[in-house]
């Protein structure tokens, strides 16, 4: 029930495999677990199937790359038609090295929130008529054609947030929240990277984003931030 | 299509989607293009605008120096919020989204057909993609409207009969704000509305790779 | 996009006819708008169909049954098995004057959530095996069976929360956001009523519970605390 | 049945299901006797107490003339709430309960079966019901413990072969603690763990409308 309080994100990494399924939370620069990802990045561990709204140029999720620790991902942002830049995600995807299914970000988030939650899918009209649906099921509910999209689950998700306390409850702020939120219910073994560490009671309830049954781990360190 | 005018810059393109918006519509403005909207309003516009990495109450975009990387807007930019604003997780946001409190989404395209279908997250060429929000925001958004310019840099339209990149919805777009004109998506088809400054309507025409109506009365931009 | 601040819960019920679908938040005393129910009863309204968690002995909105004003009840806790009391709901369901559909109260508020978000049902294991399943779909997904249960969509939302501000943001307190939050979303008119209202931007962006797109009118009463 | 002993109290009862939580749980604790439970437990009991409308870190239920109509349990009764504690909507709720952070959910009866089925919602002559949050529940949580009277005021055993009521959940159930005995619900069946005190294994057996094993080594409750 109380959080484990780690001195470092290396250290928070303990028993983190080969073949581990992680989701990442954050949104481009707010809530990404940046100095977790490193830490997995100096960790080594290979084929990793990565769960992460964006990777794309300028992203610390693509330094994954760099070591060839993905095996694929599922996103929503990941090459962009129209950039200029190309990320090591992109040339990895081009070569065959990287998998990547893509995702409407409702989907994504409500895929996530259906694996923690204990649902078996969820039924949306996003992505009906367009690539997203080929090989899934449709179901007609009082007249409308949805589209069936199955739940996601993690054995690993890390998290940015702004403070937690001892039990692991978790404070945001801004625009941290985005997918941390869901993915902090939808894996076995959660982790969450903070600016601060308060005594429980500290954070006001009311101001409470991820209760504490969902956090296992909690590091203090401050934001990895990348200008894009 | 060598004929093909420059039409509008971006920033009159942006000023001449603000015209669409009226006060107290919530608003969702897509990555590139269309965040350059809100600088073309006036102080007192009445909108609220929501991006779908959990703000509603985006102010405008900020200095750089200012930079907080959780107060940014779904294109990573950095941004203020107004009073009366709100926080809150993306699995609300897209409720919001797909619930259809959303009165207008603005993105960007690369290709609109006349059946109002829309391709705007992967060239198959370069392969992957980049959906984003946008398959949500197609389909909950009350009134969509793309802006884009009117051809490609090759020369080629980008309003035609049928879509050849992967859809990002079907018959989902309202309205299409180009450098050149401003088009209607109607249920039968392409029509006319206004044409840009210094464009004619034959240019127009023939910048579009699919049937359109030209009505009577049609006029020229007020920007 | 701004509410509309009303002076009486009686005027904030403008515009509401017979045959109305109407959901009550709350549960129990925390979050229920009593003093909207108090003028619906006032009103006279009747054939109304209502969708709450809870309607029993002491509950304001069993007040509704005094002026046979129900046509039926989407209800969680109804009559409560080993009750000793009986509340006039109770003897206006056995005389048959009034309908009554029980959700279990994980599936009430995720169809209502669903309404809400333009989603097309929910696949919960909830209710699998019981009178609850009774005629309805049932889907395997990834070899696990669930029962599929439909949206809840409603005319009228009638809201407590501890303040608004103009704009119609929201702020709970406490226990307060139980079912208001889903219902918030899931109807086509939102009343709510608050202990104060304020300026926009007194209400903490990180604290609004219900974010004013949501929010159509707003009338500030001191809450009906009913002992039971 | 007249010879059915009348066993633990109320409030015994509710010790003896104290003795079943360890530091560290999260528990729901459901209406009526389960209430009862908290006030067995030592100060530095280490649970987190979980109530379905919205509360985690409820703390003990609390004087009447102190009464918040926002600080109550799923019951209704008023509570204090613990430094660490945190509130949230139904959704939340439900989906903790759902997917499986609920340790263990605390939850009166109206029938078990053997087969580990639990009815505790409605009876059939009285009509209606009152599901609340307990087919989530019986569902979601890791643990189920059904606290209840082992007979029926009119003398009826509440733990049979199959349930006649309706159901909560099929074979949910993993423990029944009763003012008679503790029972653990096995792949086989019922299996008697421990009687109360001053009543026999005999007494049990005659209370149980299903088969009941008895085991070598049935002790008596310790309070």
């Amino acid at each position: 029930m109380v959080a484990t309080i780690y001195d470092t994100p290396d250290a928070a990494l303990d028993g983190i495999e080969d073949g581990v399924r992680i989701m990442f939370g954050g949104f481009v620069t707010s809530g990404s677990p940046g100095n977790l990802i490193r830490a997995l990045c100096r960790r080594g561990t290979k084929q990793i199937t990565g769960i992460a709204n964006n990777i794309g140029f300028g992203d610390v999720l693509d330094e994954l790359c760099e070591g060839g620790q993905l095996r694929g991902m599922i996103a929503t942002f990941a090459i962009r038609a129209s950039s200029t830049q190309t990320s090591r995600f992109e040339v990895q995807y081009r070569r065959g090295d990287v998998a990547l299914e893509l995702v409407p970000q409702g989907t994504f988030v409500e895929r996530i929130r259906a694996g923690g939650a204990g649902l078996g899918g969820v039924l949306t009209r996003t992505g009906l008529g367009t690539p997203v649906a080929e090989g899934k099921r449709t179901l007609d509910v009082e007249g409308v054609t949805y589209l069936l999209e199955t739940p996601l689950h993690a054995d690993v998700a890390f998290l940015r947030a702004h403070r937690a306390d001892r039990l692991g409850n978790l404070e945001y702020r801004g625009a941290q929240r985005n997918f941390n939120m869901m993915m902090a219910t939808a894996a076995d073994l959660v982790i969450a990277e903070v600016d601060e560490i308060v005594e429980a009671g500290a954070i006001d309830p009311e101001r409470v984003g991820t209760p504490a049954v969902f956090v296992d781990r909690v590091v203090r360190c401050d934001p990895v931030v990348v200008r894009r | 299509m060598a004929s093909t005018p420059a039409g509008l810059t971006r920033e009159l393109l942006a000023l001449r989607v603000a015209h669409e918006l009226r006060p107290g519509m919530v608003v969702n403005l897509g990555i590139g293009l269309p965040t350059l909207v809100p600088s073309h309003l006036p102080e007192d516009h009445g909108l609220l605008f929501q991006s779908e990495n959990g703000i509603l109450g985006i102010g405008g975009i900020v200095e750089d120096a200012d930079f907080d990387p959780d107060f940014i807007n779904a294109g990573g930019q950095p941004v203020s919020v107004i009073p009366g604003a709100s926080f809150f997780d993306s699995s609300i946001s897209f409720g919001m989204i797909r619930g259809g409190h959303v009165d207008v989404a603005v993105l960007g395209g690369l290709q609109v057909a006349s059946n109002g279908d829309l391709a705007n997250w992967s060239i198959p060429e370069r392969g992957g993609g980049a959906i984003g929000g946008a398959m949500d925001l197609a389909r909950g958004a009350s009134r969509l409207i793309i802006a884009m310019e009117h051809v490609t840099r090759e020369g080629s339209s980008r309003l035609m009969e049928r879509c050849t990149f992967p859809l990002t919805a079907q018959a989902c777009v309202n309205l299409v704000v180009t450098n050149l004109a401003v088009i209607a998506v109607e249920p039968g088809g392409f029509v006319l509305r206004e044409v840009a400054p210094g464009v004619t309507v034959e240019q127009v025409v023939a910048a579009t790779a699919a049937p359109l109506a030209v009505p009577p009365g049609v006029r020229e931009m007020v920007l």
